[in-house]
């Protein structure tokens, strides 16, 4: 056989694209130590308190990111599917934790010394937790049946096929909610306790900062639900048989583990989150119509990616990494506000190049020869 | 083989797509088959006159008044409301010669390609006479060169945008006060009636709000105040206290904000929890309405808001209050600011078919369409829910807003 | 030195706290057949995978033909005339025969994608070249008439066959065969030993062949070399190989020559 | 047992079917259904309006059928079927009356829920048990269950083994008959007959945008862009393997070049429309080199997230506060010119469309001719093992690079003749949703297939635009029909197929099939 002429041309070209991404890399982080100097040193335009504000914003919506992130990561884990509708789900809990309190505000009682109050007032505990309880409900329901419909019998096909199955999905689930309730923008009547914009008031350099109570609850409340799911996925029968499920479904179902029914599950799980962080979305921001969700949603999944998809802890950290850069990363770099999601995406792509598997992914081998 | 189907396909596409619509099978360029009934009337017929012929409603027809609005995606409450109230509008026009009129609301997503799809859409349509709308600047910019084509008059129950109007269209009219007026009235307003002099101005980044929020910052600057701030918010977000908290750190004794009353009511709501409790929301147009009170409750007290100045409470607007609500099960300007404009719209519209529709000999109506754009840009002391009178480029409210305040959950008109 | 077509110098590569390959040397004379043969998991495929540029290793060179190879990017190693096959088969199982062959010519090809769009006559030379050099080239290796089925529609013989023309395709001067009997039946086995045979015979190009059955491994093989736990424990003519007691003892644990020895009369007596 | 379960799956089918029944009910799907039913009959119904009753009542029956029909197994021995037509229609009859109770009950009681539920007004509750009232629930009850029963018999018979050989009986011979003719045809037609045929095609392609309004030359060119659009991220997601989420990022470039060079504000610089356009594919070039020399390292997922994020970082920048100088900010650019061919301006909507239907023919030659070529196959190759394709001498990432710009030139393409076309662009038109359309019309249709992407871009801009009759309701549509499609047609409306290059002759392939099959048997018992 004739052997052609050989290239000779190539030289070390991998080098050249690791210097790129070096030089990359030293002029962002100049980029940002250079703005982080004008801010704090030159201009030092804020004081603690602004900051703190900052924090406590960035913790509350980092919270809620980081719930509705660990839905996408516990799907990909497990599917290795983008599960695009996750924040329409999120949307459907919140109204269905809407409700509750409408129907609690409806129903009035009437006190031992005559006063008349709303059930949401006279017994404030119960209709939290009511509406926490439909909501996760409603969103576990929506999860499972999402699954059950759009995903499971794609779940041979190219990975592709479902994305395109989720985001019809996700149009079909905003729309319906759109005709369902109308466009109009609803209120979440809060217990009155629960008020918001009420909250403790610290006093920082004698002016005073509010730590609302809304925000505690949805930071409290969050971490409590993410520990919970932490423990279940090592502890319990269902976490293993998740995590089994997620490292090889034929093998796990040699071993006698429903496969069908774990993931299911995961879609609760997943579902009922979601849920949770739709009534804390409700309880803290108050507003609510069919298009909340989308926007959440993008959010949650680049939080995802960002702590390194299919991590759990990942999708915490990510979560909460990404509400703290969209809350404060704009006044730490004296950048418009306008551009908070630029800035939180160009750290994002920065993390990425360097860390390709995310915060706290695991490396993918690059070569599984 | 493969790619003989594919033709075969590709011709059956082709089929299918003019089989959809068979009333566009004749191009709208050239003036429809009604020259040929006009060769007999006599010299002074309208329609041979016309610049753009006429539109021919036979029997058993509507009239077709347009609609272009977002009615999915993000703004959808906006194009909802407005096709509501354009349905109580059409309906209580009632009807000419015994044509009945019939409102075709489409859906522009509220970008320029949607803009131009719907009047595309629409100008296919021999019997669509008149638009109401487009509600968006960005889809009506797109749009406006095929209904000058085509001799459409729009009436835009909303669209701010300067420029609009700027451009010599002849079919372009709207009801909004336009931006620069409103810009320089709420500056004024504050630096004089109010007496501030340092505020922050927010907008939404939208084209309306943004355009709005600079005309008030220039304007603000050169009576001499003090602009402390002058940012964008992402719109369609629930929590702006990062932004809020930076701006109470200058201290403005007012927060002005351009944009649409959802982020409008987030930001009033959130501003007392960082320490802008002193400072008063100053809204524009956009954030004024029932939706924005609702959403609000206690915080709105003390803000200040631009609107249409309105006959008070005039007999047209009752009854149009008690048909929406009968006929949605929600109030008027619940879903969006522009209820009572697009109601005012789609009435300017038909009154002005009225006004130059007649009935032919052989039983058709005849509607010239120059005449019906010339109407419409002559309107004058129209008085529906508001009071209307367009001057020569299409700017029917040059009388300015009125301020508003909250009291007690009620708008009260300040001086 | 210069007969040589790759040398490896005390090449050594590890994973965390384990060691695949330690301190192998390998002498790998132009136009041999060269077998590594050791138990699972002694460091064989990595091995190849250093080679072929997969890995960089930590210590040591890798000469090929003189040049040093070892942190040389995978497809500039490819060009350099170095192409392998894999223990499990890797095709491009959604194309066809032909095309998987045509991807294999990759580094003999010349013309960019601006050739392509334009058809510069070039282009239509070489295209027309390329096409049938891969009709050819499907034929050396037995698949004539199947290159319009796709790969992963093939029995598995097949696309062993085919991995191997795919290889070939970019005219290599070393070709590197992971296990290429793995999984086959007796009658297939016997056609690869004769198709790598050829291979070497035909078109002069050395093979180093990683393979578990010893039956081909004596057959074919010029020089073999042992690993295990990643350290080279012997070289030599399969002859030599076949008496080495380290190598046995390597394969049936301590005391394994005696064992060894016993089943052979055992089953000379049986015969 | 066994009989236990299929009446158990009925009566599940039933309950669904009655929970999108009143799910349908809740959106309000009725009255449009009414209408579009009404309109069948050539009565012309007011929009906003309720159609006759009656109209109501064909819809109430048509949902019924379906779902008989719908109700059996296939499989299923036929008395089985009919039970399971009569359980599902039972429990479906018996679900909606209740709900028409309830509705009846809303109605008598006048309670106004609205306020949550935008659908129910009285009229429409009361339409919905066909104005009948009370006695409406007895109706409703007797239509579900009676025409239910008969979808059952009707798919039964037409399910039955005698129609279906019928039916194959009727295809076979049609089939048989038109090869016959084609196989009498004489020579010359035999041979030529194609090129009749792509003549034929090309003609009608050319008369019809004169033909046709400018409603539909409006949806022809954004489908053409659509394809064009198509055929570059195919470029990348389906010959290379990267998933793009930001297309819209590159089309944002070709347009606001277009804008920016060749419109009267902001800068006036007016440059004419092609060498904007050129200008507009280059800077969508270079924005994909940039984009990719970092991340080249990424992929899938991550590949994905950052691709969606930097649609959204150049979204955010064109409108934002920091460049509004420069690109116009949220306004937009608008009176962007058209171009001129030989110094005759396109001023008609068919020129448009001439010029998208050059652009999409130039696309097609350029993507087949790369797609057929050393470059693209060797991004077949990284696309179905990146590891395996290195190893044949493939340089990974200076083609993943490749493929990104080379797609990212379609769109600049398609920015800068959307840009012209509507005169208009803004940031508004290079959200997120577009790059999602993009990407789903190219599932939709099936990678990799040129035919797939022209049905998906029809399927994904065109329907939208047909589906304009049912307004608000189009999206939602427009998301079941994206998961009906995934799940009927997984690999898309039109598969690819792998090019025939061997080029052997019939004989050949059978013999080697032969092999192939001895093989496998030999195999498998081995």
């Amino acid at each position: 056989m004739k052997v052609l002429k050989k290239n000779d041309r190539r030289l070390k070209r991998s080098s050249v694209g690791k210097m790129i991404r070096n030089l990359f890399g030293v002029l962002a982080v100049l980029f940002i130590i250079w703005r982080l100097y004008l801010v704090f040193i030159v201009q030092n335009n804020y004081g603690p308190e602004t900051w703190t504000r900052l924090l406590i914003a960035g913790l509350v919506i980092g919270s809620v990111y980081a719930l509705i992130a660990i839905g996408y990561t516990l799907v990909y884990g497990i599917l290795f599917m983008i599960n695009f509708a996750h924040g329409e789900v999120m949307m459907l809990g919140s109204f269905a934790g809407f409700f509750v309190f409408e129907a609690t505000n409806a129903i009035n009682i009437t006190a031992a010394d005559g006063s008349v109050t709303s059930l949401t007032n006279a017994q404030p505990v119960l209709s939290i937790i009511l509406a926490f309880l439909v909501g996760m409900t409603f969103s576990a329901m929506v999860g499972f049946f999402l699954e059950k419909i759009a995903y499971r019998p794609l779940r041979k096909a190219p990975r592709l096929i479902p994305l395109i199955s989720a985001i019809g999905a996700s149009f079909a689930l905003q729309n319906a909610a759109l005709l369902l309730f109308s466009p109009q923008t609803r209120n979440y009547t809060n217990p009155e306790f629960l008020a918001r914009g009420a909250g403790w008031r610290i006093m920082i350099n004698e002016t005073a900062v509010i730590l609302p109570y809304t925000g505690v609850l949805t930071m409290v409340l969050s971490i409590l639900l993410m520990v919970g799911l932490l423990l279940m996925v090592k502890r319990t029968r269902l976490g293993k048989s998740m995590r089994a499920v997620a490292m090889d479904k034929d093998t796990a179902a040699l071993m006698g583990i429903d496969v069908n029914q774990t993931i299911s599950n995961t879609f609760i799980i997943s579902g009922a989150l979601a849920g949770a962080a739709g009534v804390m979305w409700g309880l803290h921001n108050g507003i609510l119509h069919y298009f909340v969700g989308f926007l959440p949603g993008i959010k949650a999944f680049t939080a995802a990616v960002l702590g390194g998809i299919g991590n759990v802890p990942g999708a915490m950290l990510g979560g909460m990494v990404l509400g703290l850069l969209e809350a404060i990363g704009p006044a730490a770099l004296d950048i418009s506000f306008q551009l908070k999601d630029v800035i939180a995406f160009v750290i994002m792509i920065v993390i990425l190049v360097f860390k390709p598997s995310g915060i706290l992914g695991e490396v993918l081998s690059e070569e599984k020869v | 083989m493969k790619v003989k189907y594919f033709v075969v396909f590709l011709l059956v596409f082709v089929l299918a797509l003019s089989a959809c619509t068979p009333e566009a099978e004749t191009p709208v360029e050239e003036p429809p088959a009604v020259e040929e009934p006009v060769a007999e009337e006599p010299a002074d017929d309208p329609c041979a006159q016309d610049a753009w012929g006429c539109a021919v409603i036979q029997p058993g027809q509507t009239i077709k008044i347009g609609m272009s609005s977002p009615m999915t995606g993000p703004y959808a409450d906006f194009g909802i409301d407005a096709q509501n109230s354009g349905l109580i509008g059409v309906a209580d026009a009632g009807d000419v010669e015994g044509f009945a009129f019939e409102l075709v609301a489409e859906d522009d997503e509220g970008g320029a390609e949607g803009g131009a799809a719907v009047a595309n859409k629409l100008v296919a349509d021999q019997t669509f006479v008149a638009l109401a709308g487009p509600l968006f600047s960005g889809a009506t910019a797109a749009a406006m060169p095929i209904y000058e084509a085509a001799g459409i008059p729009m009436m835009s129950p909303s669209a701010t945008a300067g420029f609009l109007t700027q451009e010599g269209s002849q079919v372009f009219n709207r009801l909004p006060f336009v931006d620069p007026i409103q810009g320089a009235a709420a500056a004024e307003f504050m630096f004089n009636t109010l007496g501030v002099r340092n505020i922050a101005v927010l907008h939404d980044g939208e084209d309306y709000g943004r355009g709005l929020a600079t005309i008030v910052r220039d304007e603000f600057t050169e009576l001499g105040g003090t602009v402390t701030a002058f940012e964008g918010i992402t719109p369609g977000e629930a929590d702006y206290t990062p932004i809020l908290s930076t701006i109470a750190t200058q201290s403005p004794e007012v927060v002005y904000f351009g944009g649409y009353n959802q982020e409008g009511a987030v930001i009033t709501n959130q501003m007392k929890a960082v320490g802008l409790e002193d400072a008063v929301f100053f809204g524009c147009d956009g954030t004024w309405g029932a939706d924005y009170l609702s959403q609000t409750g206690d915080n709105a007290e003390g803000s200040i808001h631009a609107n249409t100045r309105a006959p008070e409470e005039s007999e047209t607007k009752a009854a149009f209050d008690e048909a929406y609500l009968a006929a949605y099960g929600v109030g008027p300007v619940v879903l969006s600011p522009f209820s009572y404009n697009s109601y005012d719209a789609v009435t300017i519209l038909t009154n002005a078919v009225k006004a130059v529709a007649f009935l032919g000999e052989d039983g058709n109506l005849y509607i010239p369409r120059g005449a019906l754009v010339a109407e419409v840009r002559g309107t004058t002391g129209y008085v529906g829910i508001g009071s209307y009178s367009c001057d020569a480029i299409g700017e029917c409210n040059t009388e300015g807003p009125a301020f508003e305040t909250v009291v007690n959950g009620e708008w009260v008109v300040l001086d | 030195m210069a007969d040589l077509i790759i040398e490896t110098k005390r090449i050594s590569k590890f994973f965390g706290g384990l060691t695949a390959v330690n301190e192998v040397d390998l002498q790998i004379p132009k136009g041999s057949i060269y077998s590594i043969i050791g138990p699972n998991g002694a460091g064989k495929t990595t091995l190849f995978n250093c080679i072929s540029g997969f890995y960089v290793p930590e210590i040591g060179d890798i000469l090929f033909l003189g040049q040093p190879i070892q942190s040389r990017s995978t497809d500039y190693i490819a060009s350099q005339g170095i192409s392998r096959t894999y223990q499990n088969i890797r095709l491009f199982s959604n194309l066809t025969a032909m095309e998987n062959i045509l991807v294999g010519q990759h580094t003999n090809l010349q013309t960019t994608w601006l050739d392509a769009i334009v058809h510069t006559p070039r282009y239509v030379r070489e295209s027309q070249y390329s096409h049938d050099e891969a009709v050819r080239l499907l034929t050396y290796v037995g698949l004539k008439g199947l290159g319009d089925y796709l790969a992963c529609n093939l029995p598995y013989g097949m696309q062993r066959r085919l991995e191997i023309g795919r290889a070939l395709a970019n005219a290599p001067k070393l070709l590197l065969l992971d296990e290429p009997t793995a999984g086959m039946n007796p009658q297939e086995t016997v056609d690869m030993i004769k198709l790598i045979r050829m291979v070497r015979d035909e078109l002069g190009i050395s093979i180093i062949l990683i393979e578990h059955d010893m039956k081909v491994v004596m057959d074919i093989s010029d020089r073999i070399s042992v690993l295990d736990y990643g350290t080279k424990i012997a070289e030599g003519s399969p002859k030599e190989i076949q008496a080495n007691e380290r190598v046995i003892e390597a394969y049936l644990g301590p005391g394994g020559a005696a064992l060894a020895d016993k089943y052979q009369k055992r089953r000379r007596k049986h015969a | 047992m066994n009989s236990e379960k299929y009446l158990r799956n009925s009566v599940q089918k039933g309950f669904i079917f009655s929970i999108v029944m009143i799910f349908m009910m809740m959106i309000g799907f009725h009255v449009v259904a009414a209408n579009l039913t009404s309109k069948l009959f050539g009565v012309q119904v007011l929009r906003g309006s309720i159609p006759e009753v009656v109209f109501m009542a064909y819809v109430h029956l048509f949902f019924a059928f379906i779902f008989g029909w719908g109700a059996s197994d296939k499989n299923r021995p036929s008395k089985q079927r009919v039970a399971q037509g009569l359980v599902t229609s039972v429990t479906t009859a018996a679900i909606i009356s209740l709900f028409s109770l309830l509705l009846v009950f809303l109605v008598e009681a006048q309670l106004d829920i609205r306020e949550y539920l935008t659908a129910f007004s009285a009229d429409y509750m009361r339409y919905f048990v066909l104005n009948l009232g009370r006695p409406g629930i007895i109706t409703l009850f007797g239509i579900y269950t009676v025409t239910g029963l008969v979808g059952t018999v009707t798919a039964l018979f037409v399910q039955s083994d005698r129609v279906q050989q019928a039916w194959n009986r009727a295809k076979t011979s049609v089939t048989l008959f038109w090869e016959n003719a084609n196989s009498k045809m004489p020579a010359w037609a035999q041979k030529y007959g194609k090129y009749v045929i792509y003549g034929g095609s090309i003609i009608v392609l050319l008369i019809l945008p004169v033909r046709w309004g400018s409603y539909l030359n409006f949806v022809t060119s954004v489908v053409g862009l659509y394809i064009i659009a198509g055929i570059g991220l195919n470029i990348m997601v389906g010959l290379s393997g990267q998933l793009m989420l930001g297309y819209a990022a590159f089309i944002a470039m070709g347009a606001y070049s277009m804008a920016l060079l060749n419109a009267p504000t902001p800068h006036g610089i007016m440059l004419g429309f092609w060498p904007s356009l050129l200008v507009g594919v280059v800077m969508a070039m270079i924005a994909a080199l940039i984009l990719g020399l970092p991340i080249m390292r990424l992929r899938g997922d991550y590949l994905a997230i950052v691709t969606l994020g930097f649609g959204e970082i150049i979204r955010i920048l064109l409108r934002s506060d920091l460049l509004v100088d420069f690109t116009g900010g949220p306004r937009g650019i608008h009176a962007i010119q058209g171009p001129t061919l030989f110094g005759r301006p396109f001023n008609s909507s068919s020129d448009f469309v001439y010029l998208i239907f050059f652009f999409i023919a130039l696309s097609i030659l350029i993507y087949q001719r790369l797609a057929n070529s050393r470059t693209g196959r060797a991004w077949l190759a990284i696309n179905e093992d990146s590891i395996a394709a290195q190893a044949t001498g493939v340089n990974l990432r200076g083609y993943k690079l490749l493929a990104l710009i080379i797609g990212a030139a379609f769109a600049g393409l398609v920015g800068g003749i959307a840009a012209s076309r509507n005169a208009f662009t803004g940031p508004n038109d290079h959200s997120l949703m577009v790059s999602i359309n993009v990407l789903s019309l190219l599932i939709v249709g099936g990678m990799n297939s040129i035919p797939g992407i022209f049905l998906g871009a029809f399927a994904l801009r065109g329907l939208p635009e047909i589906l304009r009759e049912v307004e608000t309701y189009r999206q939602l549509a427009f998301g079941v029909l994206l998961i009906v499609m995934m799940l009927v047609r997984p690999k898309g409306l039109w598969p690819s197929s792998r090019p025939i290059m061997e080029n052997i002759d019939k004989a050949k392939v059978k013999k080697a099939k032969e092999k192939v099959k001895k093989t496998k048997r030999k195999s498998k018992d081995g």
